[in-house]
């Protein structure tokens, strides 16, 4: 007998919705520090096979220990405090890059239902967090809290490097947040909702509604090419990758508005890289290439898809120079974003039309 | 609500937490032999010249004015994207005759040369 | 535009292939020097003692001036260098003063693992060199 | 052109002025008053398209009077002929008009020279030490410089 | 005269293996400052390149010191750069290191004159040097692995890390 | 229970708040964030009496409000920048060129 | 739970608003002021407005305080500004305040989350925030909604003017 | 006053790591836009010229490695060839001697350019190209410790010769590689020539025209993207280069793009030259036969009386030279390194003044730089191929 499965909520069980919740928070937090760990590791090593040598390999087998020899290092090291520096904010800089990373994570789906019985009562639990009906609005606010932790780094360090690295930095994300949030409008316009669970379910149809093409995925790359390119290209240059790392181009600006910071704040600042990349490719998975479905189980599906965008961002990173930062704005202001506003126009107009 | 959004704290909590924890516990077993020339600002190693807390271009702030109220308008589409396929052409139209109105304003910042650097 | 970024990361790509490492492990593996590889000095034996004559010569060409000798004559009527010191830390290792010996009786090995905590464990003594 | 119509064109233009000629190792040098330095080289750059100057150096003849030659090593890129000026320079208030004026390149070379020997290039746009500190005493190309400055003993190897 | 034992926590297991763990993790995870100053930089680049490969041993240039462990003084050190390399170095957060590369860091090497130092250990505490003019990349990695044993042999790592006494270097 | 008077007041005490800022500072940025608090006070307003009332015209003037204040905030500050270009001085006491 | 989370948030903001206008460093008061807006994100979560929360902090916390700290780090008032304080109108704000409270007081109590109207918990929970805001907006504001173009357009206009080199 | 209180100025250097060294830069800055830029040099003064007053001219030679200590080799060849000139043996030079000597220093302008080319690249930020570059770079110093028996500071060329003949089988792999180069020069310009970032970055970057270059006595490949044609070494051959047909690549741009290509160009003449003189080269002495400059050979030394007196007298005294001054410059890779030198008789130069390339190049830094934005500054430090171990000396 198939008996449909409850939602849980928590005015009907509170113990067991706050245990599953528990447990779903630190698996989500848990894996995302391990993959920000090992992302560090796998691009040394990627970077370093593209480049013809080996990367990590002496820490522990294989290097594996590598990420955590540096966390543990950087645990230990001086802490240090520019005596002009704004004490407040330089503290709470790395903490406000960190944290809306891994805020983002909360309301991206991994997988589908996971169904389990309880008391006699079949719940089904979705693998997320939580889904919010405003999910990509949520996302977006985050990534412009985001901004907050780089102009706070450039303004407390009391560093000229610092200064300019922030500014360019934050000129940089505010500018690519824009293209990046008009380009995933086209989206909304073909999923009716904001909710990222809504998203991939419409996903999961077959193509144009074709039965004819249901081997296909309708997923949106393959309806919203230019949305995709766009989104992709903003994102990486919201989380300051090559070609667009200006903010922290070792060879202009030291370090950027991390010049200042040294033991486990610079740590956190570099986690944050990882962890912002982590986040981009999760909600590129989400918003064009189906989340979790495809031929494999729920979350592997969606892991590799996330892993792919990362190799991608590497891969990239170990290809191309750097943008300069007139080139940079050029590119946001003046093609980017008249490209996501078009995108729309068309997105549109082929709705209308359809 | 709370269904939903109680998850979302608890994130946050944890966020905050693990961020606060780690630079807190860090700066409590780190070494500290501060000196003055160790808190001064890094400057490639040389004197300082001139104060750190200079001013730089006007430039900048345009980029963040013209994103404020690009924002604005980025806001104005999420919820019109979503009611887009309820609206049909007419909030196509509408929504047309607002970005032909702020585009008008960002062709007058571009021919401006706001958002150009030389 | 599109064929050119394509080819730069076809060019990455293909260096990922599995053959392109072109890595020497260090500890593990070692470079083989050139015969001609000027590392550590090393003072040639003769029978029971050092070939060298303290002629002067390796003080006197040395660009770093970093060669000490002190000569003095054994029993036989050989002149020997009492002392004969190479300050490895003032050496440049230009070899100078292997082609200015007459006796061939300094030469230089592959050696290049030198590095030391202190100044003084860089005493390059006559027996050092002898044993190098 | 060959090297003696040129210094023949030069010594009539500034009879006055030529004090040696010498010829050595197919290279010619050209030893000139100081006074109107900045003519002569204008004269050569414009008249004999010497535009581009290799090199500008001071050199210390320490017990010679006059004690500083400055030397100006001059190219030509369309003959690739070279040509070499000196102008000598007493040791009292050792100075000399700038020629950075006739080739942009002599700016810092003259900076240099100063830094070093100590001879003074009079309307130099910057005339500030280039290679020692700001603060440095003395000219250590001079002659009577100390190799190893004047506070400290050579190294004589690890005994001594 | 009576040499008073340095205050450290203890030798006791539990510390020992916490002493094992700081240092082996400084060990490996040695963040040099991108700081080149004459030919012997050019071998510290060629180290980091694809033949030796500095990223091996987990080592990753650091353009700020901030986050610099160890500062490399490859090449001449002169009269006018040694302010800067003091301050520079001034501003590296404890544990900080330094290795004297070439012979000229180290003594000085062929350039006895007047602007030049005779060895960078006249202002700061090297840990290790490496003679060589230039020294091979090789040299380098070993003279690393040097410093990488003398990091091993540290006690009270963690002691000094939360306060307790300072670190006790053994002799490796 | 929270009533709408709860977020009534709180809104109050927050415009009151604002007021007070922007009546007792001297500085324009400053004075400028006050009047975001105000602002937003009165947007916390809005928002609870929709709620209330069950009608969305409230929200819709929230977000009416928020456009002014971006398009405040841009202007408003450029002004400042303008001011402060002329005076090197930010203080309301030297805004004193409409002074009769 | 949600009292709790009322005050405490309420109590947050209140400190973090009077933190705004008493900070003698204008860092400090802007990153109070974001403080105040993230609490009251949290206040249009909790009256089922979540579409206005989000936009809350895209907007005001995303975006205007980010061009207020880039005026403060542009003027160069990161540190120590020397202020003076005039108390002398102090009495107006106080007065202000109290006629809020006396208005407030007068409302009369009643459900945050309605009930009446059309625009119900359940309406909400079923056709979203979103989708009822974009209804209200394109559909029964259309007018202010194209106004607001205008009045962004001149925003634009007039803050080039204002920034640009020559003035 | 409203004017300057948008500018900032900030301090590149001296440790920076995109300053080559420890080149310091004050920068002035409007925004993004460098107003003024003032090089500040000298960190790395080490008192060469002077230094090599206290020295024969035999210990001079190393001394010449370590200024530009990309190219040590070239330094060496400019400094030879400035001290055989000066003792008048130029035509005594054995053809073998030449055409190593033409050998190795095109392999040493490969090596810098190869240097050149990975630290500009990571300066730009193609990070990738560095480690391809210093991969190529490997194979060279692999050449150098073969012949001379260091990496870098080779003190391979003597005056009248060379310290030693090439290695049995060197030939073969110098050939080896150089027929190599093309195909690595193309790797490089896939992932860069065709990249619009690359182009972007470079293209109208840091310009300066001919006259400007001329004025500021720039030379070398920056010279010669600026369409001026002039290489010494087929304007003014030495060490036999009339030898060898190649091309001097010139382009017009004057920007940093042509200036990355004229070199990348000048990697590949390079190549055809090093095969050409490998197909050339034929058996024969190392050693000039001036008795009274080169040492005697090693066995001769052992065996003949009369050598070991020769040989210690040339050790310990040095050779001699007439009184005189001669100017003597070669093509270095990075532009004309000239050595004047003054002699006054003894075994000791009088004066040895280095006229380095990098030096006269890195003035027109400003002119450069001035009007353009931060990040070009990198590009341009880049493109002028600066070593601050030549510049300061």
């Amino acid at each position: 007998m198939v008996m449909t499965p409850e939602v849980l909520t928590l005015s009907e069980a509170p113990w067991l919705f706050t245990g599953v919740m528990l447990v779903k928070i630190i698996v989500a937090f848990v894996a995302t520090l391990l993959i920000v760990a090992y992302a560090t590791y796998a691009e040394r090593k990627i970077i370093g096979r593209m480049q013809t040598r080996m990367g990590p390999n002496m820490t522990g087998p294989k290097g594996l220990l590598q990420p955590i020899a540096d966390g543990l290092k950087l645990f230990f090291k001086e802490d240090i405090i520019p005596s002009q520096a704004h004490w407040f904010a330089f503290i709470l800089a790395p903490m406000m890059i960190l944290a809306p990373a891994f805020i983002s994570i909360s309301v991206i789906p991994f997988g589908g239902d996971l169904h389990f019985t309880y008391d006699g009562i079949l719940y089904a639990v979705p693998m997320q967090i939580t889904d919010l009906n405003i999910g990509v609005l949520f996302i977006v606010a985050m990534a412009g809290l985001g901004v907050y932790g780089i102009v706070l780094a450039g303004l407390a360090s009391n560093s000229k490097y610092a200064l300019l690295g922030g500014i360019r930095s934050t000129a940089q994300m505010i500018s690519y947040e824009l293209a990046v949030g008009l380009s995933i409008v086209a989206i909304f316009m073909l999923s009716e909702t904001l909710s990222l669970r809504g998203i991939v379910a419409v996903q999961q149809q077959p193509l144009w509604g074709l039965e004819s093409l249901s081997f296909i995925p309708n997923w949106y790359i393959f309806c919203q090419p230019l949305a995709f390119c766009l989104f992709v290209i903003g994102s990486m240059a919201e989380i300051n990758r090559t070609p667009f790392d200006l903010p922290e181009a070792e060879t202009e600006l030291v370090s950027g508005f991390c010049t200042e910071y040294s033991a486990m704040k610079y740590a956190l600042f570099f986690m944050a890289e990882y962890a912002n990349m982590i986040t981009v490719s999760a909600i590129a998975t989400t918003l064009f290439l189906g989340g979790w479905g495809g031929p494999f189980y729920g979350w592997i599906n969606f892991l590799i898809k996330v892993f792919a965008f990362m190799f991608f961002f590497i891969w990239i990173r170990a290809t191309f120079p750097r943008l300069r930062y007139d080139q940079l704005m050029f590119l946001g202001w003046k093609i980017m974003l008249p490209l996501a506003l078009v995108n729309i126009v068309i997105t549109g107009i082929a709705i209308l039309l359809w | 609500m709370l269904d939903i959004y109680l998850p979302i704290l608890v994130v946050m909590g944890i966020a905050l937490a693990f961020a606060l924890g780690s630079v807190v516990l860090s700066r409590l077993v780190g070494v500290k032999k501060p000196s003055e020339v160790k808190l001064a600002p890094y400057e490639c190693g040389m004197p300082l010249i001139g104060s750190a807390q200079e001013r730089f271009s006007i430039k900048f702030y345009i980029i963040a004015m013209l994103f404020i109220l690009f924002d604005i308008e980025a806001v104005f589409l999420y919820p019109w994207a979503v009611m887009f396929k309820r609206l049909g052409i007419f909030g196509f139209v509408e929504m047309g005759v607002f970005i032909i109105i702020l585009l008008v304003g960002f062709i007058y910042v571009w021919k401006k040369g706001a958002l150009e650097w030389e | 535009m599109f064929k050119e970024f394509a080819k730069g990361l076809s060019i990455t790509l293909k260096h990922l292939l599995p053959g392109n490492c072109t890595t020497v492990q260090y500890p593990k593996q070692k470079l083989e020097m050139s015969p001609r590889f000027r590392g550590l000095h090393r003072l040639v034996p003769a029978q029971d003692r050092e070939k060298c004559v303290a002629c002067y010569l390796c003080p006197t060409v040395c660009p770093a001036k970093c060669i000490t000798v002190v000569a003095a004559e054994n029993e036989a009527g050989e002149k020997y260098p009492e002392v004969f010191e190479i300050d490895m830390l003032r050496c440049i290792f230009c070899g100078y003063c292997v082609e200015a010996c007459p006796m061939e009786a300094i030469e230089m090995t592959d050696a290049y693992e030198l590095a030391n905590f202190s100044r003084d464990d860089f005493d390059f003594g006559k027996q050092r060199l002898l044993k190098s | 052109m060959s090297d003696q119509v040129i210094v023949e064109k030069l010594k009539e233009k500034f009879s006055s002025e030529v004090l040696n000629i010498v010829e050595f190792r197919g290279e010619t040098t050209v030893t000139v008053k100081k006074e109107q330095i900045v003519d002569i080289c204008t004269f050569m750059r414009d008249d004999f398209g010497y535009n581009l100057l290799c090199d500008l150096c001071g050199v210390d003849y320490l017990g010679k009077a006059p004690r500083f030659m400055v030397v100006y090593n001059l190219y030509n890129i369309t003959t690739k002929q070279r040509i070499r000026i000196k102008a000598p320079v007493e040791e009292q208030d050792a100075n000399i008009d700038t020629v950075s004026t006739v080739w942009g390149t002599a700016n810092w070379h003259e900076r240099e020279c100063w830094d070093l020997l100590g001879i003074k290039f009079n309307n130099h746009p910057d005339l500030r030490r280039i290679l020692m500190p700001a603060d440095w005493e003395g000219h250590p190309l001079r002659k009577d410089y100390p190799l190893q400055g004047p506070d400290r003993e050579p190294y004589k190897g690890r005994l001594s | 005269m009576g040499v008073e034992q340095p205050k450290t926590l203890g030798s006791g297991f539990v510390t020992t293996s916490l002493d094992k763990l700081v240092n082996w993790s400084r060990a490996s995870s040695m963040w040099p400052l991108t700081f080149g100053l004459a030919c012997c930089a050019i071998e510290m680049m060629a180290t980091g390149a694809a033949r030796f490969d500095l990223d091996r041993m987990g080592i990753l240039f650091r353009a700020s010191p901030r986050q610099a462990d160890v500062i490399i003084i490859a090449g001449t050190v002169t009269k006018k750069m040694v302010p800067v390399i003091k301050t520079v170095y001034e501003q590296m957060p404890e544990p900080r290191y330094v290795i004297a590369m070439g012979a000229c860091a180290s003594s000085g090497g062929i350039f006895d004159t007047y602007s030049t130092v005779q060895g960078v250990d006249e202002f700061l505490p090297v840990d290790v040097y490496i003679p060589g003019c230039p020294p091979r990349p090789e040299g380098l990695l070993y003279g690393l692995m040097k410093l990488q044993d003398k990091i091993r042999a540290e006690r009270n790592t963690f002691g000094a890390a939360i306060g307790v006494g300072d670190v006790v270097h053994n002799k490796a | 229970m929270i009533t709408v008077n709860h977020y009534l007041l709180l809104s109050a005490i927050l415009f009151a708040i604002g007021t007070f800022g922007v009546l007792t500072r001297k500085n324009a940025i400053v004075i400028f964030m006050c009047i975001e608090v105000m602002l937003n006070s009165v947007n916390l307003t809005f928002i609870a009496l929709s709620r209330h009332v069950g009608n969305m015209d409230g929200q819709i003037f929230v977000f009416f409000v928020m456009t002014v204040a971006a398009a405040e905030a841009a202007v408003g500050l450029a002004l400042m920048i303008a001011f402060f270009r002329n005076k090197e001085s930010i203080d309301t006491d030297d805004f004193n060129m409409l002074k009769w | 739970m949600e009292v709790i989370l009322f005050y405490l948030t309420a109590s947050v903001a209140v400190i973090s608003a009077i933190f705004v206008t008493q900070c003698r460093n204008p860092v400090n008061s802007a990153l109070n002021l974001i403080t105040t807006f993230l609490c009251l994100a949290v206040f249009y979560i909790m009256l089922e407005s979540p579409f206005m929360a989000a936009i809350q902090i895209m907007v005001y916390a995303g975006a205007i305080m980010v061009l207020i700290v880039f005026v403060i780090m542009l003027l160069n008032l990161g540190l120590a500004v020397k202020e003076r304080y005039t108390h002398g109108m102090a009495g107006a704000g106080v007065l202000a305040a109290l006629v809020l409270f006396v208005s407030a007081y007068f409302l009369g109590a009643g459900e945050a989350t309605g009930t009446g109207g059309s625009v119900t918990s359940e309406v909400i929970a079923s056709y979203g925030h979103t989708e009822l805001i974009g209804r209200a907006m394109f559909v029964d504001f259309l007018l202010p909604f194209e106004i607001a173009s205008i009045l962004l357009l001149v925003a634009i206009v007039g803050a080039v003017i204002l920034s640009k080199r020559e003035v | 006053m409203a004017a300057n209180t948008e500018t900032m100025t900030i301090n590149m250097g001296p440790q920076h790591p995109s300053t080559h060294g420890v080149l310091q830069l004050i920068l002035e800055l409007d925004g993004e836009i460098v107003v003024k830029a003032t090089p500040h040099i000298g960190f790395l003064h080490r008192g060469i010229e002077k230094l090599s007053e206290h020295r024969t001219y035999h210990q001079t030679i190393p001394l010449t490695d370590r200024l530009d200590y990309l190219a040590p080799m070239s330094n060496n060849l400019g400094y030879v060839l400035a001290v055989e000139k000066l003792l008048g043996i130029t035509d005594e030079i054995p053809e073998r001697v030449q055409r190593i000597r033409v050998i190795m220093t095109e392999l040493t302008r490969l090596k810098s350019h190869l240097v050149w080319l990975a630290c500009h690249a990571l300066d730009i930020g193609a990070m990738t190209v560095f480690l391809y570059c210093f991969r190529e770079r490997e194979c060279i110093t692999d050449i150098y410790e073969k012949v001379s028996g260091a990496r870098m500071t080779s003190n391979y060329f003597r005056v009248g010769g060379l310290a030693d003949d090439l290695p049995d089988g060197l030939e073969g792999e110098i050939r080896t590689f150089a027929e190599s180069i093309p195909a690595h020069v193309e790797e490089y310009e896939g992932l860069l020539t065709g990249n619009r970032i690359w182009q972007k970055r470079t293209i109208g970057v840091g310009e300066i025209s001919a006259e400007a270059a001329i004025d500021i006595g720039i030379t070398g490949p920056a010279l010669r993207a600026t369409g001026v044609d002039w290489d010494l070494r087929r304007d003014n051959p030495y060490s036999g280069y009339d030898d060898y047909e190649f091309e001097v690549p010139v382009r017009k741009g004057c920007d940093t793009f042509d200036r990355y290509r004229v070199r990348l160009d000048e990697m590949r003449q390079s190549a055809l030259i090093i095969i050409q003189a490998l197909d050339k080269l034929k058996p024969g002495p190392i050693l000039a036969d001036c008795p009274k400059v080169v040492l005697p050979p090693k066995k001769d030394v052992v065996n003949n009386i009369e050598s070991l007196i020769h040989h210690f007298k040339i050790v310990t005294e040095g050779f001699k030279t007439e009184p005189g001054e001669i100017y003597q410059s070669v093509e270095a890779p990075k532009g004309e390194l000239g050595f004047y030198l003054i002699a006054d008789g003894s075994a000791y130069p009088f004066r040895m003044k280095i006229r380095p390339p990098s030096f006269v190049n890195l003035q027109g830094l400003p002119q450069m730089v001035e009007g353009k934005l931060l990040a070009d500054v990198i590009a341009v430090i880049g493109t002028l191929d600066i070593v601050l171990g030549e510049i300061d000396r």
